[in-house]
């Protein structure tokens, strides 16, 4: 009795270890924490499971650390080798396993029905159906999400023509197959689970294969609440509370969180899964002349300037047009109270009139030993972690440094590139007052942020506020 | 009960721009106002017509009960005056006592601005705030009219111009104001004043403060400056040499009632600005706290202007007229009382003013 | 029928999940954007708890019974790298946060 | 080769400041300076003798290859120079064309650099931006030195003072530095062009714009304003004057390049305008836009003061030289190629700003 | 089993509206909504406690309904009758009402134990008298709380020399008595339980007593927790789950809100509750000559001025001195935004030089338009809704308008006084240049908020923000 | 021992428990300052809860048991002016909170 009450205890910290470890996970400053508080959850968990008292078990200690073994290899290897940049794919094939791992409980029950050693109830025979749907379209779903992010496959490649209607027919198909099978019984429907799982598994490519690029980390997440879910489920089957607390959590917290990323994204949940046929939506915007510039999201853009030491503001024209003076320097004050060196780049040509950028400033209370001239803004660019060119376009392009074709060649320019990172804030891909390309938005270091600059910089401020 | 409203000699201002005259006649007066007074603030003899009679001089001299002007008139048009005769003007008492007997000798009552203490009540009617504020304000453009470079900073494609430096002694009403404009225009500006208060007052418009360590401050001074000792002066003195060799623009407004302006700017300091440096001299009447500074003159010493326009005010004629009659008619509304002059010497405004009264009890 | 049988016997049982459900809405709602990957991948981990299931599978197969301990095998292997992976990728992720001094 | 830098006749500025001749310098020229050149600009003879020979006048023209000036020297002069002398300074040769014949009469080559295009990469070098720019500082200066009013709202004991008015009349680089100033000293602008860029320029400095339809703006033009219909014209002066009649400063810049400035102010809108207002007009060397405007003069109008200076860049003679002389040293970068002059007509910038040059292929 | 099933969801339904109804009291928009909410789950509650299945009771419905309809028509009218102002006291007698039923509830149960008709076991023994420490000390302290709140009782007037000694010693007796009367059994120790329930009820008492009219909100959450923990103690008795959730919801929220207001108010629990002995706290840093200023505090000056239709803002020397002229408009920018008509009234002589006040709201980028002077101010007064004063002191003084002997009489001044509410923030109740005290700050319309003008100014802005 | 024996049997019902805590503390945690009045008193009303149990006191009540009746009596009566009171009064509180138009 006291062993059981050790194993239900555990489990319930096991438990608790897991709703205290995500709810720490959703602040910046406990993340971690929560992080290592949700693992150890789950070490508690799996020592648990392997020592609970399971009459008559063989155990099978062997095999099972041996799997444990393997499994924690790949996995260990896997994360620790994964570039930042890669990290949602990472997870996303993660994800997949563990739906996959669910197929593989529910695909034992079905053994077990067919070999007669086991008469699930009709309740556990509904069971074992969702398991197979749900954590089939979780496996093949995040493989496929994966394949799409790591670009081993193109965009639209296998969308059919009609793509929504096939997928409709197919979901139509799985519930009556589902549902002939659990009133036919597992034992006689055994040739339908079969299929049904193989539908299944075939649903969760097809549902994802029309959604774009940009889209993915909303899919992710979506099936990772449904990876929840199917833990939940198999959890029921095998009567394991910390299962079901541990899937019905992720499964809640899943779509909550798909939902909170639709939002963010401007975008309903419908509109990303059913409207995916344009492909990557925004990223093509960012696309000229063959070359690619690449996208920041406004929270990572926060992030990696909350965490610079060092951030240079260069201002152009946008930032008088967008008249953000004053919410860039609310910018500047909220980096600066959290220790950053914030300080501006000022071009001597940038704006429209000789000092543009100076009566701009002066007016947002910007102390003058902030502001930098070109020379000293290019000293000091080699030490800066961050580079934010607000509006600014002419006087930060390459071309003048090492194109002798270009009209501005020869100019002295902010070097913006030899600073760690470029964030670029204008509403599109359009030339400056120069009317040329500026090669610099499809450098490596750059990202770019569209939209008007005082509106950026507006959400970039209450961003780093929440962080 | 006559006004009369003289033109004012070698002064654009005029001491009430009609706009006033409307209310003025509330008061139950007949006005009187000089032919030409308000051209110099752009305002014509038919403005004026509507609420008052256009005279000239003499006329209007003989036939007024009351004279009201901004500076004081001539002595010989004060003798030429009826006995009994009211004049209203800033006559500053306080700087050469002898405008009182000759006054009282001529049989006049004399009431002067300058003389209402500077209350919270009385500062509707505060002549030296208002005109002190419009000089502040000129003092500042003039300096940039004489400065050969920039104010704000500009970082252009033909070179980096930093921004210009302001030092301001003495942050009275003037000096806070042209504290106020220098910031506006986009300079850095710094101040000095050996009042307590004035720190604050002077950080409360954003600019930095100088200290200088152990200045006297009395609060019986009714918010005026005391005399400093001369040890103290000459720790300013150093300072103050410091700070305006870096600077481009010294602003100066230093003054102690009743005295002659303490001297801050030495010769030698002076010479140790910048070339091309402007200073304006606010206190030039009473001295001025510049060494080298002539009364009403501009003069350039080793390319150091200096400017000694003692009346920076009348160099904005209207606003400052505008100003002038507000406050005029605002002291109007204590002095006269149904039609007559009302020579309440309890009231501490009409005591203050009415200089020329015998000392009553507490009156010193 | 049936429903209501096992609504009226497992009743704290539905407690227990309408409130966890809750729970999980909940401690999600105020996450700030910069934390949706982080949490995402934490959550993801956490899912990996089905492990438990297929541990208990191995245990439970008879030594000889291939089949099942080669699904078993499977199942403590794919979940191990969803449990393994997702808290190493998360804490890599959360690297980042740590705070500079 | 030889540069030589004259003293600037009845202009305190000067081509080259002692700050910029090192890097001159570097350009492998030798440098001539007239005795007194920098005086105006508050720059000894001591700080260019450094680096530079002082001569006196004659001995300087004789003895240059390149003479750097901002004002054109006199005929009598230029023709007093050797042969093949190249002359660089602002010809202005797009108004008056007879100066390039001139010019290559005498065998003096000549440089103008308000012939350098207007482009991004020219822009270190556009002596016109930066001048206007300077001009468009001080003609809000110049407004509220005459100007008999405030430019920033004040709300007094003695009276509130509504802000001054300002209507700008052409947002080129001058007009926008103008509206930036006015604001800056707290008036409220407004400003009025005919190109369409200008509309979002003036925006982005935080003042209104004046819609007027169906403005000509040709892209053609270099960023330069064309000449618009006469109807057009009528439409905009009936608008100009609505708004000049409530402003108290009226700033205009409007130019078209090679042409008598459009005329935006008739004598009927100045008389509308309020006494005491004042006119800067920054276009009077070219005619003017306002029909009252006198070149180089300021008049007053029935109240209403109007400023002619065609040149009130040089009223603020050292920063406007320094920048003058970094625009002189890009252009000399660009100009001489080791010591000798680079006559590149492939480069567009000296294939602009040689003016006496023949056409070759595409140059018009 | 029908009707089982309908009472235990209605119970599940109730439960579920207390949760919800809760969430939604957190967030203003929603909180009307939560209100009701909760109150619906609440009647949902109480008629199925009255019509489920109870084997042999002789229900009584009469006595019931007659209970409800008493108890339903004084709380009804005691809470329409109640000033605004005198909400906060209303909770508390409520709360102390709620603790009052709890004590009965166990007392019904001591006297059944003592007519022999039940036998309580060891862990309703606990319960029991749990429920009747907790009960009693929300009961009586409530109802102190109360009489604080409302001044029945002047703060002090009871505290012993080392009060927190007494309570400490109290509470140890009670403790002892508690753990004995546990031992001994109901049965056995039936007056020791008795004594038991008087001393808690005494507790609640000396333990309110030397806490600060301030400090009293605090108290009273802290109570209501204790009430949620009482009723949940109660569920217990009569094994119904809805009590038991909803009073546990309320024990714990109410644990967190407590918490939250002492960090509201910059205190720890501790030192509310210990450090009570100072008396009034803040209070006191109000009062004048006799005359007190009423405080209030900044939230309910947000909502205040958030649900204003105009509101007039007064600078004078001190937004200058702090340097408030941004954090000014940034608040007036926030409330514009939310539909306020937002204005600035400039007295003439407001600063210390002419013009002072326009040069800073200029520098801050307020519309000429938005600026009245005297006049025009003076005229719009009477239609605002609230005035807020920021650092003016003499521009504001009524004395000019009515004390003839004041020196500042005759002065025309800005008469705010004819608006509907006023906010004065300054840092104390010092006077300001003329040196003159200012009757406004003691007048009916008048709350003073005390701090440095930017502080209290963003303050403002970001409890603004939160509506 | 005891504990433990009841911890086992009544497993679910100590994870409803702990879970009803968790929920509290979390559905409170992000309330403005504004609302803490009004939530307190919201909360207040909840707890009045309590009614249920003076309900079911009265009901088993016997008819003549007038002790049993008037305690049973008294515990509605003060409970429901704690659940009467406490929304109606939490209910006007919110009024002010009416978006205005
Ligand atoms: N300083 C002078 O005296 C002067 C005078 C005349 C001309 N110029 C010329 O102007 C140029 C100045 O360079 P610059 O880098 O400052 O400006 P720029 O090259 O003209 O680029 C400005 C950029 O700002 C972006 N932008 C415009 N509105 C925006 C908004 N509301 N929000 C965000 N972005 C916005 C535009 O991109 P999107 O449209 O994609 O948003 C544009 O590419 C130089 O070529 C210079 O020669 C200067
Ligand atoms: N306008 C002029 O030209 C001029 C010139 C000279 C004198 N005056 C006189 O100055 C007065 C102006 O009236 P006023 O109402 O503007 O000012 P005031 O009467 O001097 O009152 C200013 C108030 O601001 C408060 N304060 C100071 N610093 C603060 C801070 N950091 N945060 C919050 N509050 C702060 C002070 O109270 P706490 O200390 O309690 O915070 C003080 O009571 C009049 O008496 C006028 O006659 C005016
Ligand atoms: N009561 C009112 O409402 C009201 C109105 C206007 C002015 N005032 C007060 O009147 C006082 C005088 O103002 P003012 O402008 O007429 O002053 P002012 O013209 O007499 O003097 C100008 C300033 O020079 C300063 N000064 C004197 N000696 C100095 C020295 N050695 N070094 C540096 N500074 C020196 C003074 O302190 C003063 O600030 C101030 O306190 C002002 O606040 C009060
Ligand atoms: N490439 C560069 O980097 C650079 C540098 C400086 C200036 N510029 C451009 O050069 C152009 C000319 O500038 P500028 O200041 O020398 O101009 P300008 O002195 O030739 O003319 C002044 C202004 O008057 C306007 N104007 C002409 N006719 C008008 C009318 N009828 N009504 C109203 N306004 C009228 C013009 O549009 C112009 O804005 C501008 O487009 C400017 O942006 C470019």
């Amino acid at each position: 009795m006291i062993f059981e009450f050790v194993i239900n205890l555990a489990y319930l910290l096991g438990a608790l270890a897991f709703i205290i470890g995500l709810r720490k996970l959703s602040s910046p400053d406990s993340a971690r924490g929560g992080n290592l508080l949700a693992g150890a959850g789950m070490i508690v968990a799996i020592i648990a499971a392997m020592i609970m008292p399971l009459p008559g078990a063989s155990n099978n200690y062997v095999w099972i650390l041996a799997a444990l073994a393997v499994g924690g290899l790949i996995g260990g290897i896997a994360s620790y080798r994964v570039q930042m940049t890669a990290m949602p794919q990472m997870v996303s094939i993660f994800n997949g396993l563990g739906g996959a791992c669910a197929v593989v409980l529910a695909s034992s029950e079905l053994v077990n029905t067919n070999s007669g050693e086991y008469v699930p109830s009709a309740a556990q025979t509904a069971n074992i159906l969702f398991t197979l749907l749900i954590g089939g379209i979780t496996f093949t779903g995040s493989l496929l999400a994966y394949a799409k992010l790591e670009e081993l496959l193109k965009d639209n490649k296998f969308v059919l023509p009609r793509h929504a209607v096939f997928n409709l027919v197919l979901l139509a198909v799985l519930i009556i197959l589902g549902v002939y099978t659990y009133l036919l019984g597992l034992e006689q429907g055994m040739t339908f689970a079969v299929v049904f799982m193989a539908i299944a598994l075939l649903y969760g490519i097809s549902f994802v294969i029309p959604i774009g690029g940009a889209d993915m980390p909303v899919v992710i997440s979506l099936l990772n609440s449904f990876s929840g879910i199917s833990a939940a489920l198999a959890g029921l089957i095998y009567d394991n509370r910390m299962m079901i607390v541990g899937g019905i959590l992720v499964g809640a917290s899943g779509t909550i969180l798909t939902l909170l990323m639709c939002r963010a994204m401007n975008r309903s949940l419908l509109n990303v899964l059913v409207g995916g046929f344009g492909g990557s939506g925004t990223a093509s915007a960012a696309s000229a002349g063959g070359q690619v510039a690449k996208e920041v999201s406004l929270n990572d853009a926060a992030i990696q300037l909350f965490y610079s030491q060092s951030v240079m503001i260069v201002p152009g024209y946008g930032l008088a047009v967008a008249q953000a003076q004053k919410v860039c320097k609310e910018l500047d004050d909220l980096l600066a109270a959290n220790g950053v060196d914030v300080r501006y780049a000022i071009h001597p040509v940038a704006g429209r009139m000789p000092g543009h950028m100076n009566v701009l400033l002066a007016e947002a209370d910007v102390p003058y030993p902030k502001l930098l001239d070109l020379e000293d803004a290019n000293a000091g660019l080699t030490n800066t972690d961050m580079v934010v060119i607000v509006g600014a376009n002419d006087v930060v392009n390459p071309a003048a440094e090492d194109d002798p074709g270009s009209p501005i060649y020869g100019m002295p320019v902010l070097k913006v590139w030899d600073a760690k990172h470029v964030i670029v804030l204008k509403r599109s891909m359009r030339s400056g007052y120069a009317g040329i390309e500026n090669p610099l938005f499809f450098h490596a270091k750059t990202r770019m942020l569209f939209g008007d600059a005082k509106d950026t910089l507006s959400k970039l401020a209450s961003e780093v506020k929440s962080l | 009960m006559k006004l009369g409203i003289p033109k004012e000699q070698n002064d654009n201002r005029v001491a009430i721009v009609p706009a006033t005259l409307a209310k003025l006649k509330d008061l139950v007066l007949d006005i009187n106002v000089e032919t030409g007074a308000g051209a110099g603030a752009m305002y014509e003899d038919e403005e004026y017509a509507a609420h008052a009679k256009v005279l000239n001089r003499t006329e209007l001299l003989q036939q007024s009960d009351i004279i009201l002007s901004i500076n004081p008139l001539s002595d010989n048009e004060l003798q030429s005056l009826r006995p009994d005769t009211a004049v209203v003007s800033l006559f500053q008492p306080y700087l050469d006592a002898s405008v009182t007997d000759k006054l009282r000798q001529w049989q006049l009552r004399g009431f002067s601005f300058d003389m209402i203490p500077r209350t919270t009540l009385a500062q509707a009617m505060d002549v030296l705030s208002s005109m002190a504020s419009v000089a502040g304000y000129k003092a500042v453009l003039e300096a940039a009219r004489y400065l050969p470079r920039y104010f704000p900073m500009m970082i252009t494609a033909a070179g980096s111009i930093p921004p210009a430096k302001v030092l301001v002694l003495g942050a009275g009403v003037a000096g806070l104001q042209a504290i106020a404009t220098a910031r506006r225009l986009g300079a850095m500006a710094e101040a000095f004043d050996t009042r307590a208060a004035a720190k604050e007052e002077v950080l409360s418009l954003g600019a930095k403060f100088v200290e200088v360590e152990g200045a006297r401050d009395e609060k019986g001074a009714g918010g005026y400056a005391v005399e400093q000792s001369e040890e103290f002066l000459q720790r300013q003195r150093a300072e103050v040499q410091a700070r305006a060799a870096k600077s481009d623009i010294v602003i100066t407004t230093a003054q102690v009632r009743g005295r002659k302006a303490p001297v801050l700017l030495l010769k030698e300091t002076v010479e140790q600005m910048k070339r091309g440096s402007v200073i304006v001299d606010l206190a030039a009447s009473t001295g001025g706290n510049c060494e080298l500074t002539q009364n009403d003159q501009v003069i350039q010493h080793k390319g150091v202007t200096i400017i000694g326009d003692s009346n920076l005010a009348a160099l904005m004629p209207q606003d400052a007229s505008v100003l002038f009659s507000n406050n005029a008619l605002n002291f109007f509304k204590v002095l006269i009382h149904k039609g007559t002059l009302n020579l309440d010497m309890n009231n501490e405004i009409i005591r203050g003013a009415y200089f020329t009264a015998q000392p009553v009890e507490a009156n010193q | 029928m049936e429903f209501i049988q096992f609504f009226n016997t497992n009743l704290i049982l539905i407690y227990l999940l309408i409130f966890t459900v809750i729970l999980g809405f909940e401690v999600i709602s105020k996450v700030p954007t910069v934390l949706h990957t982080p949490l995402m991948s934490g959550a993801n981990a956490i899912s990996g708890v089905v492990i438990i299931g297929a541990i208990l599978l191995l245990r439970s197969a008879t030594p000889d019974d291939y089949v099942m301990l080669i699904l078993g095998f499977l199942g403590v292997v794919l979940g191990m790298i969803n449990v393994a992976g997702g808290f190493a990728v998360t804490n890599r992720m959360l690297e980042m946060f740590k705070k500079k001094k």
